[in-house]
């Protein structure tokens, strides 16, 4: 890793990226999905979101990109309040729980879609498209269409989609589920890379307590029925950060300490 | 050949022997069926021993077709169609004519068309490829004329001063005049065209396996005719319940403009249906002049007198 | 690396209640945009009419279009009704030939390269052509008309839902491979309600078509009278010239039309309200 | 427990070759099924016609038609040009007008709302009822066939397409919200691609559709003469009783239809080929 | 656990349930997804395969299921050999890598759905769901819809659907992978007192170490590019197993001898 991923206290903003007061989430079945959701996120944080199958994380994750009403309670992005019909004031990119590629495009341009969004120059999106493509180990599978992919390279696609955008926000609903351990473990390090670099904001829903502790500053433990947000735990541990982290005693003491609370 | 002679020989019969008879018309139920419907009213079907049915046609019905293919027994066309029929190798043979002349007209806006010739440089609404406008182009010499096809309405013949439409004389100058258009018209048969109109034929099969079924309904049908002539009234009710579209006024106005043509002409002195050989001898030769026939046949062989002759004796 | 995320607080005050607005209100404003193109279109057409001082021959006011209506409602009722029977009967034939032969063609190949073509000739063929042998098999009036509504409604029922058919994601089709569910089962159970969006949006086309079918049946093979039905109402009004009354046939045809096409839209929303993108009304 | 997994090798012997039939084979089994339907159903009508002794003025032998066909090549040959270019204007006229009005209607639900109704009406409206107006709008000839063929064709095109367009997959949709598109471009870059396996299915209607819309409009509003299409071909046939030739006139009809309808099914493997169920070979 | 859990060694057969002889699968694309696979599983066994992203894991499983061509080489199963079109010799279920759930029955009837292609009775159906969805923690959704479902509760779904009928083969890809540590371990556990009171034969994949040397007899370790099986590890842990297993030093060393292979 370089030596600007080391960060200084003073480099860290202090503005918040995301606010959400008393945030309640009822959809259309009467379902109670989330209910009274404070948090605050700051810029620059890295939060992971553990908690039971159907506690809501991707539902709260839906609500702060604006994809889905809510039904109690305000959420404020960038300091300003979402409206699900507002479109201008966000820069995030979100990593669906599936893979969501569009069918009749191939990687290449599944994964350029986002740019062609913005004003890049063609030459410089190639770049940008073939770096992210590299990172997520699909070099060679450009012109491959997304139904001749295995579960766990269609999802590496999203996260590339996900990527190439360099957003200020980044929300991925458990990118790394299908992932193998080694292949994991790279796109660990690389998020940590560009999250640094790049001083963006990430929210991170996993169910391995290691993948929480290993990536965040924070993690939010959520509990079911309804979904709440049970805690807030700090992670303390210093960035960068690489693999004797995961073998210290403090680095255990938190995954224990999570997944107590997970048991509860 | 086969079994004539002693079954019901055009004497009352018992209702439950009745045979069953069609007849397919060449439009909705009106006046100009008048007769036949007044048979079928007045029960003189029925006593000559047929339990009839007549089908209204409409504007798509070919009833040459049906009559060939054995559903009707008898049917109402056109001299020319029946000519054509013919040429084609349809066995449809003529056994009376209603209309003793075309009743076609070319109507056109008042004041436009005086002759035939006048009809250089129009737009004419005809059916397309019927032998009397073929016939007129080329008597007449028309060269200028733009052809369009007549669909049954009215309205683009009225927004344009310059055009002419074919019409039935019973029926089209009676609606233009009810909608205050004002015109004048040109009778087909003025134009040396000769067809009759409204023929009534049925197939060289019938005549030869069954022809005391066809003596029957001609005897009917004549005295239907005839009866309908002085006696219109119950008959027109009736057509009015078939036909619910129809009013008094117009019943009456097609009853006027087609007692002329159905029992004036030579049907005057040789009563109801009357058809000379010579009147189809010179529209076969018509036809095959316009190419829209190439047939030698003996005009004979295309009209039969017989059973009308006998329907008059009776 | 300041502790930045604030804690969160369980509040459970009550159930959050719904942003949403009154049924009563929401239905109002459902209502209101069609009402008013109404409302726009038939003002303007009036309008446009009086101003121009289009002949009324040509094209009638709508105040002589619902007047002609009016004086003639009985006849126009019969009418109305000959057609319904008529489009009606029509159309249950084509949804239930065009399912039953899309559902014959899905099951194979070949069976499909070998009908298919007849089903475009069926399509394609101009009925008028083929009218008389129509109505020398079926007699005139009723019997040939439904089977010309019926020709007419065919081939987008069985187009529709033969790519419907085919449509069906493959995952599904594996699934049904290794419960060794039958072809028929595959083809009711996953097949068939996989292509209920294309079936649905095929009886959208078939039911208004169907309504064209029995009016051009009616003036191929009508026999008019008290049985003839708008198409035989509209040969006798042009014939006529009775424009409005023209004009009255015609928008009654049309809206026995919207009638159906209402009718099936409901069908749509009941039968795949609970499942299918297109009909889905919950958003979230 | 005993090792009852054994062991895997590591044998690289070759490339594995695919167990596939030689594609000129499989080309000659696609061709065959639909060769052999058509034999079966020439050789079978032929027959019947000489067993029955049916009278070829009801119904004329294959032979009877191809002769007839050949008798009056030139005249066929025009009529069919004619309606070919009546057909292909008014079907592309109803491809753009249908895909264009389903867009507009996608846009926004009121716009749906307001405006759909009147394309139902288009389609319901009997064309023989306002026949009169269209051609003395257009003229007749030409204009008003193709204004005719454009009528029948658009309402299938709008119909699927809209129903594509709202089918589209939310989560798609939430993507594309994500990117701050614009509705254009979410309209251009999601929904019509997504609708596109409806889009086709409309086309192979319309398409088929087309070649009665312009035969009807022939009839309707035809000119004739050197400058008749088919349906002009028809009448005059009908007018003669000229039987073989009025069936050769059907048969070209169909014959126009199939090849449209095959053109639109090469456009839609091209397009849907790579991605959609319907249209994928592939089959792994 | 029970007490006829404990298995002998009489109770096992040595019946084979799969061979796989020299297997190799080119897709229509010409990529080579599984290169001269020999393979063979007894029945009774349970076999978890681990392997990089895109190695065909699941390429192999749909062959064993007829669900997709074999290029090259035979695939025996049940002593009779595959054969796609074949529809009659096969009792297995399988869980596929998506949930795969029909959209438009609710999740009672998506899991019934199996058993209705059998004759059992309806009241016999409705006690094997309810008891299967007890199973999977969905009791309570009956009659939601797949749609209304977070992403692990669909895939328990289609867990339970797999489960319900009781098959003598069960294939598993990736069924875990949605889930929480919890809700997993839970699953874990149901899964294993299934198997051995059922005998059935199961193939597992998963990108979790830790899992596949919990669950399994045998551990088939795939390589990519082309993919290989490299090796088949035997897990001699006996069963019933239970959480102490996890934390036993045999475990841990296999675990990273599996891993270390992984890594190469
Ligand atoms: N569209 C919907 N309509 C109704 N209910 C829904 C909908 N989506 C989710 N739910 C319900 O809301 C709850 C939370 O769902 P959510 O998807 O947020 O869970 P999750 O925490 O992401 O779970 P998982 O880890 O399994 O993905 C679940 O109980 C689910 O049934
Ligand atoms: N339908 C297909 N057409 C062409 N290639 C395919 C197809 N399905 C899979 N492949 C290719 O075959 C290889 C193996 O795919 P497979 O799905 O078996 O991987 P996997 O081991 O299950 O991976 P993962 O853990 O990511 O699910 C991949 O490289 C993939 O690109
Ligand atoms: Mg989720
Ligand atoms: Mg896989």
């Amino acid at each position: 890793m370089q030596a600007d991923i080391q960060k200084t206290e003073q480099e860290k903003h202090t503005a918040e990226t995301i606010s959400m007061k008393n945030v309640s989430k009822v959809y259309d079945n009467g379902h109670t999905a989330v209910q009274n959701v404070d948090l605050t996120i700051k810029e620059g944080d890295f939060v992971s979101f553990v908690g039971p199958s159907g506690c809501g994380k991707s539902t709260i994750f839906k609500m702060v990109a604006g994809l889905t009403t809510i039904t109690e309670g305000h959420i404020h992005l960038f300091n300003k309040e979402i409206d699900s019909s507002d479109r201008d004031s966000r820069d995030l990119a979100y990593v669906f729980q599936d893979a969501t590629l569009l069918p009749w495009l191939n990687i290449e341009k599944n994964v350029r879609m986002p740019l062609t969004f913005q004003s890049i120059k063609k030459e410089e999106q190639n770049k940008m498209v073939q770096e992210t493509l590299e990172l997520v180990g699909l070099k060679g599978y450009e012109r491959a269409m997304p139904r001749e992919l295995s579960g766990g390279m269609k999802m590496r696609v999203s996260i590339a989609r996900a990527l190439v955008s360099k957003p200020k926000l980044l929300l991925m609903d458990e990118p790394f589920g299908a992932l193998d351990e080694i292949t994991r473990q790279n796109l660990q390090e690389e998020l940590l890379r560009i999250w640094n670099s790049q001083k963006m904001t990430v929210l991170f829903i996993t169910h391995n307590v290691f993948e929480s502790v290993y990536l965040s500053n924070r993690v939010a433990v959520m509990t079911a029925s309804p979904g709440k947000v049970d805690d807030v735990i700090d992670i303390p541990l210093s960035y960068p950060r690489n693999s004797d982290v995961r073998t210290a005693p403090e680095f255990s003491n938190l995954v224990a300490e999570i997944s107590e609370k997970l048991k509860n | 050949a086969c079994g004539s002679g002693e079954e019901n020989s055009g004497a009352e019969a018992d209702s439950s022997e009745l045979e069953e008879a069609k007849l397919v018309t060449n439009w909705f139920a009106q006046p100009e069926h008048g007769g036949n419907y007044a048979a079928l009213v007045e029960g003189m079907y029925e006593e000559e021993g047929l339990e009839m049915e007549i089908e209204p046609g409409g504007p798509e019905i070919s009833a040459t077709q049906i009559v060939a293919s054995g559903d009707a027994d008898f049917g109402y066309t056109s001299g020319e169609d029946l000519v054509i029929a013919r040429d084609e190798g349809i066995p449809l043979v003529a056994i009376g004519a209603i209309f003793q002349e075309s009743p076609y007209v070319l109507i056109s806006h008042e004041g436009q068309v005086d002759s035939f010739e006048d009809l250089e440089g129009k737009t004419v609404f005809t059916a397309t490829a019927v032998g009397y406008w073929e016939y007129i182009k080329e008597e007449y010499e028309l060269e200028e004329v733009e052809e369009r096809a007549y669909t049954g309405s009215l309205a683009e013949f009225v927004d344009n001063e310059n055009a002419v439409t074919q019409g039935y004389m019973t029926s089209e100058p009676y609606s233009l005049d009810e909608q205050g258009v004002d015109i004048d018209y040109l009778k087909v048969s003025d134009s040396g065209f000769e067809s009759y109109g409204n023929v009534i034929f049925t197939t060289e099969d019938m005549i030869e396996n069954n022809p005391e079924k066809v003596q029957a309904f001609m005897n009917a049908t004549v005295a239907g005719w005839e009866y309908y002539r002085d006696n219109p009234d119950e008959t027109n009710t009736y057509l009015q319940e078939q036909n619910p579209d129809l009013t008094e006024e117009k019943m009456e106005y097609s009853k006027e403009a087609m007692d002329e043509i159905v029992y004036g002409g030579d049907a005057e002195e040789n009563g109801f249906g009357y058809m000379e050989a010579d009147n189809w001898q010179t529209l076969q030769d018509n036809m095959n002049q316009l190419d829209l026939t190439s047939s030698e046949e003996d005009i004979e062989e295309a009209f039969n007198m017989e059973f009308l002759e006998e329907a008059h004796n009776e | 690396m300041n502790s930045n995320v604030e804690t969160t607080s369980i509040r459970t005050s009550g159930q959050p209640k719904a942003k949403s607005m009154s049924k009563g209100k929401s239905k109002l404003i459902s209502v209101l945009p069609p009402l008013a193109a109404f409302i726009i279109f038939v003002g303007g057409w009036e309008l446009l009419v009086r101003l121009l001082q289009i002949p009324h021959y040509l094209l009638p006011t709508p105040t002589a279009i619902v007047t002609a209506a009016v004086e003639n409602a009985a006849n126009l009722t019969t009418a109305v009704s000959v057609t319904i029977l008529e489009a009606v009967i029509g159309f249950t034939l084509s949804v239930i030939g065009g399912v039953a032969a899309a559902i014959l063609m899905a099951s194979s190949k070949w069976v499909e390269k070998s009908l298919y073509p007849y089903a475009v000739i069926l399509q394609t063929i101009p009925v008028v052509a083929i009218a008389p042998i129509i109505v020398i098999w079926f007699g005139s009036g009723m019997n040939s008309i439904v089977i010309i509504t019926f020709l007419i409604g065919f081939f987008p029922m069985l187009s529709n839902t033969l790519i419907g058919l085919n449509a069906t994601d493959k995952d599904m089709l594996n699934l049904m491979k290794l419960y060794k569910a039958s072809k028929m089962k595959v083809m009711w159970r996953v097949r068939v309600p996989y292509a209920l969006p294309y079936i649905t949006a095929g009886l959208k086309i078939s039911c208004t078509l169907a309504v064209i079918g029995a009016i051009v049946g009616e003036y191929i093979a009508g026999i008019g009278g008290g049985s003839g039905g708008i198409g035989y109402a509209i040969t006798v009004s042009a014939a006529r010239m009775e424009t409005a009354y023209l004009f009255a046939c015609g928008i009654a045809a049309s809206l026995l039309g919207i009638v159906f096409f209402l009718l099936i839209n409901m069908f749509s929303k009941w039968v795949l309200g609970s499942w299918h993108e297109s009909e889905l009304n919950n958003k979230d």
